[in-house]
């Protein structure tokens, strides 16, 4: 079985200082690992490093090119277009076209039309997760992806995780602080919280 | 069947030109717009 | 029955549809009757030679810009304090209308500007005025495009317009305080009760100017009636797709 | 209230340079003029004052859009409707603070960065008397607008397209009394309507401020 | 027992477009109300409703002059101020001072002076929350406030809910999506929604 | 590509006038000069270009912070440095978008402008090539200067700040073009210059303002 995602010995650092150290797991076709851990623990810290967004201080991150994509609850909705015209943008960025059953899958079939701004928060997110289906990336990092969302709609995400995105040959790291009700190992982000005097980050040097 | 109007002609003219022309602009603009509207409402009420 | 039940959609719809075409026809009337009379059958006046057959042109439509705004003004009041949706869709079916009328006074003015001021543009008061007038109209139309919920909009609009009112006569005051000018004086008797236009161009001017305040009223007719149903749409979507 | 003008203006210094910003835009713009009208001295000199006022409006211009953008954002301006004071009040005091971080830097320099551009000697004193009495009526104005656009996001060129036009009695009687001043023609009657231009948007205009925050909070 | 908050015949719109119709309760000192419902159904409508930010379109919301505080997702936190000033600032706004309790009630003691805008998601939410117990209010609207945080964050405002607010005579309505393990009614939103041809809203007019 | 630049031509367009709005700040700054300088025709038209040159030059610096700071904000920025697209691209289209709502409806209208600020006939022609050769060279390097202030919450003054001094050559040369031409004194190697400045700024700063965004994502 080839790993999708491999993190070894990986250290990661915010705001300068050092925030999490020692983290490695691996993630093969159709795995999910949930990060857990209490605020301020460093999952958000974590989830960056591995989308490639901030460096890391040290260790590997090991996955192929263009195939991760990164979440947050900043999901680059546009509030003066409407959910369909979010979507195809996004679409067209990664070269692929919208297909119509994500409309369905995250019920927004009502909305499709609707400026995204009057959307209600929950409905909002789930435009977020719908992008997801949308660029086609097999390697996911998301960020508490379903703050707001009804139980409902958390289980019809948890549906398209399990369904489709991981049964097609994907993986994701979910950082969550709810049940999203997926199969899958947790990662407590707790037993890997930097030393208070571990070094590196840019601060290192002055100390 | 012009009048003499003398060296300053065009003046005269360009006036009533540019002023015509902006007229039927604004009357051109508001009558397309009011039958487009006109025609998109119906079909909604209707379909 | 009150007279502000006119101002209901459904009734305004109503009385509108049998007026306008008699609106447009009286304005089309009017204006063309007064502009060949005074185009083909005025005499040349002393001062200005032939240009003065621009006067039908520029006087009319600088009236009707400035009474636009003062329309426009009129709405707004009523809409903030009585909420009549019609007249805040007025307000805003005028204002292209009333800044049609600006372009028209300021270009008609420029063009009588080189034969009897040797420029087409100086930073007279009344030109500056208008100029100013402009750029009211420009903001105001600005701001109901920009703002997606339409009584949001309607509301910010109406309180631009109040207050740009203000600073509009404050800015009339000012530019005369600026510089002195060469415009002529008002000979308009709406304003100064005697005139100083010759007989001779006063009739056929006289036509111009009503005609162009009938064909403003037609306009802002048939506008508001094109804006009245944009918001039955997106009334009508707006409960459809919460049906759905 | 007090408060909230501390908080302002303490957000002002954090976001970097508060004061300096304003001034050195102001400083910019006044260095540019020459380069773009070419350095003629008595051709600079004539235009100094105004320059310098119109320099000022665009200086006040560009801050305004974090009158209030920033609280509607963060939801702290629908935390202050529902708080103990005065939503005028909260706009008259940003409209203070605007002022004190770019309108006051702005009259205290100005009559040095006419220098720059030549401006007559006797120019001076009445460039300070307008720009003192006439700033507060653009901060304050500005935040007129700045509440009319604070819906929407980044409103900037639209807020300047309505500003502008409103700041024109200001900017009129403002550079006219420093060019009758040179001229030795009376300076006061426009220096004293530029005070009552300014009154007057102090007294009324955060009415209109605060209507329109009401209604962009809805 | 009187009420501190009555609510008669609520009608309240979004967009135009009446959202809900008929909701009527009634909250005592000491009482908590929770609003349920799926994303979209109006709960944060009804909350902005109540705190008086929109208008009703029809009914009425009998409650004290200024006891009320209305809290959403946006907290009003300024990223470039420490939490101590913010929690000061908005003290102050309401005349009080800021109780040196509230620190160690919301975990904020390690936090203090740190500027709000390094702190991760939940540690900002947490001020947020301490916002709420600075400036005193007796009637609270909360809009979602357990967004981003850990289990044991929720557990912690639950507790300042039941054992202060609420205990020291306060009341609320809370809007929510998880469980908050506070002993409360729970009003599911879903029998209000308002049928698709209700009348009232601004776009009655025309239709 | 073709994607973002569509998406950001709408979103200026549905944010109210998109086009319109450049293009009416430049009006208004053009009408408010002759406030503040007095109404005085040889003066006027002795300033126009440069009036007209630094008028360009605003306009084009208070959209600049649309171009960025908007998607950073909602997170757009960082999906799109993950999307399979080049960062330098999405500066460069970014740009083009930048230019084509502001750079190109200026140019196309400055010699109307000019008009009203009595500008000689024969600098039409002149001041026409100058902003069409000048303002891409402006967009490009707005957008630099705006992918370095993303960061910061309403860095617009400072945005400024850092953005008119790199505007300097592109003014001197532009404004200079116009004025040889009216003297007759050689117009082709300032317009050439011009020319260079915005070429060179394509090839490079889209690079350097790919390596910005990289560096504030972080
Ligand atoms: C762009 C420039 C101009 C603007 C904006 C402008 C504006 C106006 C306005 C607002 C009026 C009506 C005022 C009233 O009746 O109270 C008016 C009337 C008039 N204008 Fe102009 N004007 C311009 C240029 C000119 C020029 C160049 C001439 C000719 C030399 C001219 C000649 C007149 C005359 C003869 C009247 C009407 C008669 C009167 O009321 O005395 N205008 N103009
Ligand atoms: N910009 C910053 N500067 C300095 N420190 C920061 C910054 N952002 C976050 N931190 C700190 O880094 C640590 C890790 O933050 P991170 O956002 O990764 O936590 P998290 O696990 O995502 O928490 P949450 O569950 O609250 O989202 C926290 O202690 C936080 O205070
Ligand atoms: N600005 C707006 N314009 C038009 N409709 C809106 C607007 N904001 C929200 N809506 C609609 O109003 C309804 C109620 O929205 P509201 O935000 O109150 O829902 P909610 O119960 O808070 O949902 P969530 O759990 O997702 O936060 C929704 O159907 C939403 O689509
Ligand atoms: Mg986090
Ligand atoms: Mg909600």
């Amino acid at each position: 079985m080839t790993a999708l995602l491999s993190v070894r010995d990986l250290r990661c650092a915010r705001g300068g200082v050092p925030v999490l150290e020692r983290v490695s797991f691996d993630l093969a076709v159709g795995q999910a690992l949930i990060l857990r851990g209490p605020n301020g623990v460093g999952k958000t810290t974590l989830l960056r490093t591995l989308a490639g967004l901030q460096p890391a201080l040290s260790g590997e991150v090991i996955c192929a090119e263009g195939v991760t994509a990164y979440a947050s609850h900043a999901d680059g909705i546009k509030t003066a277009l409407t959910v369909a015209e979010n979507l195809s943008f996004w679409a067209q960025v990664h070269d692929r076209t919208v297909p119509d059953s994500v409309y369905a899958t995250f019920d927004l079939l009502a909305l499709r039309d609707r400026a995204a701004g009057t959307l209600s928060a929950g409905q909002k997110r789930r435009v977020g997760l719908a992008r997801l289906a949308v660029i086609g990336r097999p390697v996911l990092f998301l960020d508490e992806p379903t703050v707001s969302l009804d139980a409902f709609s958390v289980a019809m995400f948890a549906g398209w995780m399990r369904d489709v995105h991981l049964a097609g040959g994907g993986c994701a790291v979910i950082a969550t602080h709810i049940d999203l009700q997926i199969d899958a190992p947790t990662l407590d982000l707790t037993p890997f919280v930097a030393a208070a005097d571990a070094d590196g980050g840019s601060d290192a040097d002055f100390l | 069947m012009l009048p003499d109007l003398g060296p300053r002609a065009v003046y005269v003219l360009l006036s009533y030109g540019v002023t015509l022309v902006l007229l039927a602009a604004i009357i051109g603009l508001s009558a397309r717009r009011a039958i487009k509207v006109r025609r998109a409402l119906e079909e909604i009420e209707n379909g | 029955m009150s007279m502000w039940e006119y101002a209901n959609p459904k009734k305004f719809m109503d009385w509108t549809a049998p007026v306008l075409p008699w609106a447009f026809g009286i304005a089309g009337l009017l204006t063309g009757v007064g502009l060949v009379w005074g185009f083909f059958f005025t005499p040349e006046a002393e001062l200005f030679g032939a240009t003065v057959k621009i006067i039908y042109l520029h006087v009319p439509a600088a009236l009707m810009a400035i009474n636009a705004w003062f329309m426009m003004l009129v709405a707004s009041l009523i809409w903030v304090i009585r909420r009549h949706h019609v007249s805040a869709l007025a307000a805003r079916a005028a204002a292209p209308v009333g800044m049609v009328m600006t372009v028209i006074a300021l270009a008609t003015g420029a063009l009588w500007g080189i034969p009897t001021w040797g420029t087409y543009w100086v930073w007279d008061p009344r030109l500056t005025s208008f100029m100013i007038l402009f750029l009211f109209y420009l903001g105001y139309i600005a701001l109901w495009e920009a703002i997606e919920d339409p009584d949001t909009a309607a509301d910010l609009t109406a309180i631009l317009c109040i207050v740009g009112s203000v600073f509009a006569i404050l800015s009339r005051y000012a530019v005369r305080f600026w510089n002195q000018g060469l415009h002529q004086g008002t000979s308009v008797p709406v304003v100064t009760g005697g005139r100083t236009v010759a007989d001779v161009y006063w009739v056929p001017l006289l036509m111009c100017m009503i005609g162009f305040g009938v064909l403003f009223v037609a306009l802002v007719l048939l506008r508001t009636r094109t804006e009245i149903r944009l918001r039955r749409m997106r009334a009508l979507t707006a409960r459809t797709t919460r049906a759905a | 209230m007090k408060a909230l003008l501390w908080r302002d203006l303490a957000l002002a210094v954090r976001a970097g340079g508060g004061f300096g910003l304003g001034l050195a835009f102001f400083l910019i713009v006044v260095v540019l003029v020459p380069f773009g009208v070419g350095p003629d001295r008595t051709i600079l000199s004539a235009i100094a004052p105004g320059i310098l006022w119109v320099a000022a409006l665009l200086a006040a211009l560009l801050s305004l859009d974090r009158i209030f953008a920033l609280d509607y954002e963060d939801g702290a301006l629908a935390l202050l409707a529902t708080a103990p004071v005065p939503l005028e009040g909260v706009a008259l005091v940003k409209a203070l603070a605007h002022w004190i971080t770019t309108g006051l830097p702005l009259t205290l320099v100005a009559p040095l960065l006419g220098f720059f551009l030549n401006m007559d000697p006797a120019a001076y004193a009445y460039m300070f008397a307008s720009l003192a009495l006439g700033t507060p009526a653009l901060s304050v104005i500005g935040s007129f607008g700045a509440a009319l656009t604070v819906g929407l996001r980044r409103g900037g060129l639209l807020l300047s397209l309505l500003v502008l036009p409103l700041y024109v009695p200001t900017l009129i009687f403002g550079a006219e009394a420093v060019r009758r001043g040179v001229d030795q023609t009376g300076a006061a009657a426009p220096l004293m309507l530029v005070g009552a231009i300014s009154l007057g948007c102090i007294a009324l205009l955060p009415f209109a401020a605060a209507a329109v925050l009401r209604i962009n909070l809805r």
